[in-house]
């Protein structure tokens, strides 16, 4: 069964979907999906080490060789980026059956793990395929499951969210499909190696150009690039809180992860240099500043928080920018600990939700008296957020300014802290309302506001943890993303 | 006892935390809390005494924590600086817990366990900053200690504590952020390497300018040192509840700041490359103008607190200057000043401390004719400002002679001539407080007999509570008798940037 | 030889006009024809790509030899599928958006929430 | 077809706009014959001129006919507007700038027709056994986008279900609607229908097996049955048809054809092959890819046919309950 890994990571949850459906019944489906999550997180932590011991995993679909049948391909990129997705979605889903049971109605909750574990396989599956069209199928699995996740939310205008990204969405995916076209006229295959090696060397040509830019573009709506970003406040905040925090640690990882494969495995790292890279430092810069200006001023948190994705974005995407195998780490690097910080936080904030009912700014006024283990949860994430050492947030902030002093774009660093500086201010204005904060005189009158369930606080605390304890011990990360990067670049392992 | 040195180090930097566990377990009880805290303290004392011991005799130890990335550890070291500074740190540590729990519970405050348990770990962070064998161990505790002492400063959870804890952290965090921390990650990218070495890591063909664009980054970088215009969150903190304002910003987190300086400086760059910079002298004077300025903002200040804490900056600014002078006396200066000044100030703190627990008096225009109620809190006052000046038979002195020869040494009169004008500053602004509180101006006595029963109708006032009381006289007895025995101190800072 | 490629840039044409459609703000139901409009022009690219001349349908028979590409009508047909599920799921947005908000006109949308 | 979709951005009745993109759909799917895509032709014209404007029309029920226009068109629309067209224009050149070095269109040596195809026109006949090229490589060569594909089918199916009522799968609803069936009163169209119906049905049987040799396959097949029971639906109501075919079926109908294609794979998979290898499904690897062809494409006509029921069921009975509210 060892060879056959790669295709299980993938249709463990996606074959685990329509059998929740069949349970028809909320806690056993719950418990079937997590036990599903399970195993799909042994299944990528078993991929991490094969990887790291014999190379590249290569498992083709149906027997039929590479370039003619649909290619798994596992190389330490996609090992990384699925064990993050199944560890993220794992444990949010751990929290998911106390996290939906004020914000989705009872007979929709079984329909809920099926959308959520459909959605997490076509992101393991987007990941694991070597095959560039069969990218397309899993990312609109995904896609169609997020937007029917985000319109469970319970205000109405998160219908308006799902359909807005919905519509941005599908342009995306369309604009890759465009791309994929034309790479396909050029070059006559799907599979991604196949394609990196036949691309005309001569890189002139406008159809690869045109094909490079339209699926840049497409990607860059699926992962909120800064001015591209527009969907992504309303979707983070008007979905189910268990849903942002999936979607937040997942999601936008993947659309990265895609960025990069497009980038550096089809195109090459030098395919465009001196035009795109400081398109990116420039974007990805902009979306610093911009969604963190953006953020201080919010005052719905969980759209603070939003915003501040929007923010850690750029950060990944000047990583991309600068081009380099130390930036590119430092991406990498950051794609894991952001993960792990916003999935802390948002779930936190589901915690809120699930007591309070709001994460409007006003509510968290003196919260920490009631919601100690929360609020707590929130500090040491949002500390990692801003990147405070012995936090994960310190680890990659440390590469992404090592990377660009080393590239002598001493700028590009001092802006990077500079954009930490932010986020101290948002992060701060909410601890210091918890903490110092006094509660209206409505909201203490009604019953006193209990400490978050169980189910929601161990999951969140394992995230927590795990920002702590990968902030002090990082071999883990580093290995792998230092020699995923340097892969990417070409150095072979 | 015959400890291994490793074993010391780590004892030390672990003991606080151990206290800061005691505290939180045993929250209902305050005996027992406090006892911890004493025991504790003096243990620390006690093996940074031992410690002491073995680096006279030449002992060294390296501990190997873990590492976070490659080539970059978490990793401790012992060395003449650290050892003096922990010294003085877990001395005055011992001083003010004998002292909080005086005036903590006479003040009836709030959230004692939060307050002694956050500072077990900020002592925790003191020690590990003290004992680190690199800059990059010593950047983290540094922001362990920025992010320890916030809880202290905001204490009083008062709409006026909040804003002081938000500039003080905004401040802190903000310049290790923008300054510190790119500073650190490119001098680790031209060097390679952050541990702290005798004569500087850089190699000798690093251009000289990005040395000197660095050297400004680390001096505004480690804004616990206070220099302007990086200072204003030192009189923010002063919310907090005396005994934090006494400890860590009188001692513990700004001397945390100017060691910081002193340990790039001499370990980072190497004291002579630091004399050949050309933002050296720039840097030097804007040490001096720290110096004046906030010595005449200390002299406008009424509130006994903020005055102190303008006085503090003026005098960290002094070592810093010391330091950035890149002479050996200079440095010798710096080093003792650092031991001085800690004395100097907390005796101040506490006596302040005192006169608001038992007079509710945080002025000093109110603070006429106190001295014949609390003699004690007085005299020990009129001493330590004799020793913030400099003045013999004190132990400032010691220090401030060593700065003047310093400056004399690289001929830099200007910035002798400040310390000079400086002193008479300093008098200006500390005597008077004692000498009202003796010999109240005719004016200030019948405002107060007219005003109110303020000084002389209430009977209330007395001398402080006898655990503070206490404090306040060991304090001022160190600042007398550093100057009849400065030896082992002397002993100590002579081998700072010296190869073993 | 521009001229051969006529037939991708009627694709083009096509393409914008749907995408146009979609983004100018109207109705949310007009906004999905376009998409509709824009995905199936590039469907008709990729077929395009696939076409060879004097080839047939690609089904195997004894009288042909020249076949066009098969592979992008496979890729269509999957694209197609993708295309109506996400319509069913859009049109179904809508109608809960009408029943949530009594409108489906962009403007209307965006002065409600404000 | 140009024309066509420029209609469709000047109409502001909607209900012409849908009868316009169904056109649109058909124009196409005839544009795919002349292409050589049969099977893509086929698909269109169920998809593009059959089920996105019945959906599309259900809706319009629900949402009225006509979009608003503004009657004065205000300054900052126009700009925008013009923005947006400059922005499209760009975007147009940009892909006309990447048309430029394509291969000529129809060229026989174009990079496409070159590498992976060779082996689909020459080989797949003898490896797999069946004539139609498309389902070849459909179903086996890219058998895994296909399993891809039932899933976004299954995706969307219980996306809608998540966003409507779940009222369908209660049997007490019986909501009495007069006006909803305003077909009942067509009795002509009621009898041509209903026999119409077997044969529609039927068709989709022979399409679903017919696949390997002609145009079809298990998608068409689901499709063309599905259509016929929405037209049952449309004739009789939806509370009969529920009777008929209870939507609790339909939803483990829907979930069983996803579970016959991977169960397929996994079969494969413990039959020593990799996943959705059919060649170790028998002692013979032609006749293994026989079978597990025939397999799959069930399970796509189950799921496709199952879901879009289950679809239209759910927006018929979102369009009823919301009409009974207004």
């Amino acid at each position: 069964m060892l060879d056959h890994l790669p295709i299980l990571q993938v249709i463990v949850p996606l074959l685990a979907a329509p059998a929740c459906l069949l349970l028809n019944n909320a806690r056993l489906a719950w418990l079937f999906a997590c036990l599903a999550g399970l195993i799909s997180l042994v299944i990528s932590v078993a991929l991490l080490v094969q990887v790291q011991q014999s190379g590249v995993i290569s498992y083709m679909l149906g027997s039929w060789e590479a370039p003619w049948g649909i290619e798994y391909r596992i190389d330490l990129l996609s090992a990384y980026v699925l064990l993050i997705i199944s560890s993220l979605g794992t444990i949010v889903l751990l929290a998911a059956n106390t996290g939906i049971r004020q914000e989705i109605a009872a007979d929709k909750q079984s329909l809920f793990y099926v959308l959520y574990l459909l959605c997490m396989a076509g992101l393991l599956g987007i990941v694991a395929t070597g095959d560039i069209f069969n990218v397309f199928v899993f990312l609109e699995i995904s896609s169609l499951a997020t937007y029917a996740l985000v319109a469970f939310g319970r205000d109405r205008r998160a219908l308006l969210a799902a359909y807005q990204y919905l519509i941005v969405g599908t342009i995306g995916a369309t604009f890759l499909l465009i791309g994929i076209g034309l790479l396909y006229s050029m070059t006559g295959t799907l599979n991604i190696e196949d394609m990196a090696n036949r691309l005309p060397v001569d890189t002139n040509s406008g159809t690869v150009y045109t094909a490079f830019i339209f699926m840049i573009v497409g990607i860059g709506l699926k992962l909120a690039l800064f001015p591209l970003h527009l969907w992504l406040p309303n979707t983070y905040t008007y979905a189910p809180s268990i849903v942002t925090a999936f979607l937040a640690a997942t999601a936008t990882k993947v659309a990265i992860y895609l960025l990069i494969r497009v980038q550096f495995s089809i195109f090459g790292a030098d395919f465009g240099g001196e035009l795109i890279q400081p398109i990116f430092i420039v974007l990805g810069l902009l979306g610093v500043f911009v969604a963190s200006t953006v953020a201080i001023k919010q005052s719905n948190i969980k759209r603070l928080f939003a915003y501040s994705s929007v923010a850690q974005i750029g950060y990944m995407i000047i990583g991309i920018g600068i081009g380099t195998s130390l930036s590119l780490q430092g991406t990498l690097l950051h794609l894991f600990n952001h993960a792990l910080m916003k999935g802390a936080l948002f779930l936190a904030l589901a915690a809120v939700v699930y007591r309070i009912g709001s994460t409007d700014r006003t509510c968290f006024n003196g919260l920490a008296k009631h919601m100690p283990w929360t609020m707590a949860a929130i500090v040491i994430a949002g500390l990692s957020l801003i990147g405070v050492p012995l936090t994960v947030g310190f680890i990659s902030k440390w590469y992404l300014v090592l990377a660009s002093i080393d590239s002598g774009m001493w700028p590009v660093a001092l802006l990077i802290v500079l954009g930490s500086l932010l986020a101290v201010y948002y992060v701060w204005a909410l601890v210091e309302s918890a903490y110092f904060g006094k509660a209206d005189a409505s909201a203490t009158s009604s019953a006193p506001i209990k400490e978050a369930p169980l189910g929601l606080l161990i999951p969140l605390w394992l995230l927590v943890i795990a920002n702590v304890y990968f902030g002090i011990d990082t071999r883990l990360p580093l290995e792998a993303s230092a020699s995923a990067a340097s892969f990417l670049m070409g150095g072979g392992q | 006892m015959n400890l291994s040195p490793e074993l010391l180090i780590q004892l030390i930097i672990l003991l606080p935390l151990v206290a800061a566990a005691g505290v939180v377990l045993s929250h209902r009880h305050p005996n027992i809390r406090e006892a911890i805290s004493l025991t504790i303290a003096s243990s620390v004392f006690i093996l940074v005494f031992l410690l002491y011991r073995q680096i006279i005799n030449g002992e060294t130890a390296l501990v190997h924590w873990i590492s976070i990335l490659p080539g970059l550890n978490v990793s401790f070291k012992t060395e003449a600086l650290s050892v003096l500074f922990a010294l003085i740190a877990s001395f005055l540590w011992i001083v003010t817990t004998l002292y909080a729990i005086g005036y903590m519970r006479s003040h009836h405050e709030q959230n004692q366990t939060r307050f002694y348990s956050f500072f077990a770990i900020s002592i925790a962070a003191v020690m590990a900053i003290a004992f680190s064998e690199n800059l990059f161990t010593l950047f983290i505790f540094y922001e362990v200690l920025t992010l320890a002492t916030y809880p202290l400063v905001t204490h009083a959870g008062t709409e006026k504590a909040q804003k002081g804890g938000r500039t003080y952290l905004r401040i802190l965090l903000g310049t290790s952020i923008v300054f510190f921390l790119p500073a650190l990650i490119a001098t680790w990218a031209i060097a390679g390497n952050l541990s702290f070495t005798v004569g500087g890591v850089f190699a000798d063909d690093t251009p000289s300018l990005w040395l000197a664009i660095l050297l400004v980054f680390f001096v505004f970088g480690i804004g616990k040192a206070a220099m302007m215009p990086f200072h204003r969150w030192l009189p923010s903190a002063m919310v907090a509840p005396t005994p934090v304002s006494a400890l860590l910003h009188a001692v513990a987190v700004v001397k945390a700041g100017v060691f910081t300086l002193m340990k790039t400086v001499v370990f980072i760059f190497g004291m002579d490359t630091v004399g050949e910079l050309i933002t050296t002298d720039f840097l030097l004077y804007l040490a001096a103008f720290t110096i004046l300025a906030s010595s005449l903002i200390a002299m406008k200040q009424d509130n006994l607190k903020a005055r102190l804490a303008y006085s503090t900056i003026s005098q960290l600014a002094y070592v810093s200057l010391g330091v950035l002078l890149a002479s050996e006396a200079g440095l010798l200066g710096s080093s003792m000043h650092i031991a001085m000044h800690a004395f100097g100030k907390i005796t101040l703190f506490f006596c302040a401390g005192a006169i608001l627990v038992v007079s509710h008096k945080t002025e000093i225009s109110q603070m006429g004719g106190l001295g014949r109620k609390m003699p004690i809190t007085m005299i020990a006052f009129f001493i330590a400002s004799l020793s913030i000046i400099g003045l013999p038979p004190t132990g400032g002195s010691w220090s401030k002679y060593y700065l003047l020869l310093g400056s004399l040494e690289t001929q830099h009169w200007v910035l002798m001539a400040v310390l000079m004008i400086s002193s008479l500053l300093n008098i200006a602004y500390l005597l008077p407080i004692p000498i009202r509180g003796f010999f109240p101006a005719k004016s200030t006595v019948s405002q107060a007999s007219d005003g109110s029963e303020a000084i002389q109708g209430s009977e209330t006032i007395q001398e402080a509570p006898l655990p503070a009381l206490i404090a306040i006289i060991i304090t001022t007895l160190a600042c007398v008798l550093l100057f009849f025995f400065p030896q082992p101190l002397f002993e100590l800072a002579k081998m700072v940037g010296v190869a073993p | 030889m521009y001229y051969d490629l006529y037939n991708y840039w009627m694709v083009i044409i096509l393409m914008m006009i749907g995408l146009y459609i979609v983004i100018k703000p109207s109705n949310l139901i007009k906004k999905l024809i376009g998409l509709n409009i824009f995905q199936t022009s590039v469907f008709i690219f990729y077929i395009s790509v696939g076409k060879v001349s004097e080839g047939t349908a690609p089904i195997f028979s004894s009288t042909h030899s020249v076949y066009s590409n098969p592979l992008p009508h496979v890729l269509i047909l999957t694209a197609i599928v993708v295309g109506i599920a996400t319509m069913a799921l859009a049109l179904a947005l809508v109608v809960r958006i009408k029943s949530a908000y009594g409108t489906v006109e962009d403007d209307e949308l965006q002065e409600q929430d404000h | 077809m140009v024309v066509t979709a420029l209609a469709i951005v000047r109409v502001s009745d909607l209900f012409a706009a849908v009868m316009l993109s169904g056109i649109y759909g058909l124009l196409s799917a005839s544009f795919f014959v002349a292409l050589d895509a049969v099977d893509v032709a086929f698909t269109e014209a169920a998809v593009g001129a059959g089920i996105f404007p019945l959906l599309m029309m259900l809706v319009l029920g629900v949402t009225g006919r006509y979009e608003k226009t503004k009657l004065v068109p205000i300054k900052a629309d126009v700009v925008k507007k013009l923005a947006l067209v400059l922005a499209l224009l760009v975007t147009g050149a940009l892909l006309v700038f990447g048309t430029l070095d394509m291969p000529i269109f129809g060229a026989a040596d174009a990079p496409a027709q070159q590498h992976v195809n060779i082996r689909y026109i020459q080989q797949s006949p003898t490896e797999i056994g069946i004539p139609n090229m498309v389902t070849s490589v459909l179903a086996s060569y890219r058998g895994y986008d296909t399993f891809g594909e039932v899933l976004v089918i299954f995706t969307a199916a219980m996306g809608v279900l998540a966003l409507f009522s779940s009222q369908l799968f209660s049997q007490v609803t019986a909501s009495k609607n007069k006006a909803k069936n305003e077909m009942h009163e067509h009795n002509v169209l009621r009898i041509v229908s209903k026999m119409l119906i077997p044969f529609i049905l039927l068709f989709a049987f022979y399409v679903q097996f017919h696949g390997e040799y002609g145009p079809g396959g298990g998608f068409q097949a689901g499709v063309i049955f599905a259509a016929g029971i929405i037209l049952y639906t449309m004739l009789y109501g939806l509370d009969k048809a529920r009777q008929v075919i209870k939507p609790t079926v339909l939803r483990v109908l829907c979930a069983l054809g996803v579970f016959i294609y991977g169960t397929t794979g996994v079969v494969s998979m413990l039959a020593g092959g990799n996943f959705l290898d059919y060649s170790v499904l028998a002692n013979d690897p032609v006749i293994g890819q026989h079978l597990g062809i025939l397999v799959i494409e069930l399970g796509v006509g189950i799921t496709i046919a199952a879901g879009m029921i289950l679809i239209f069921f759910a927006f018929s009975q979102q369009a009823e309950t919301q009409l009974g509210e207004q």
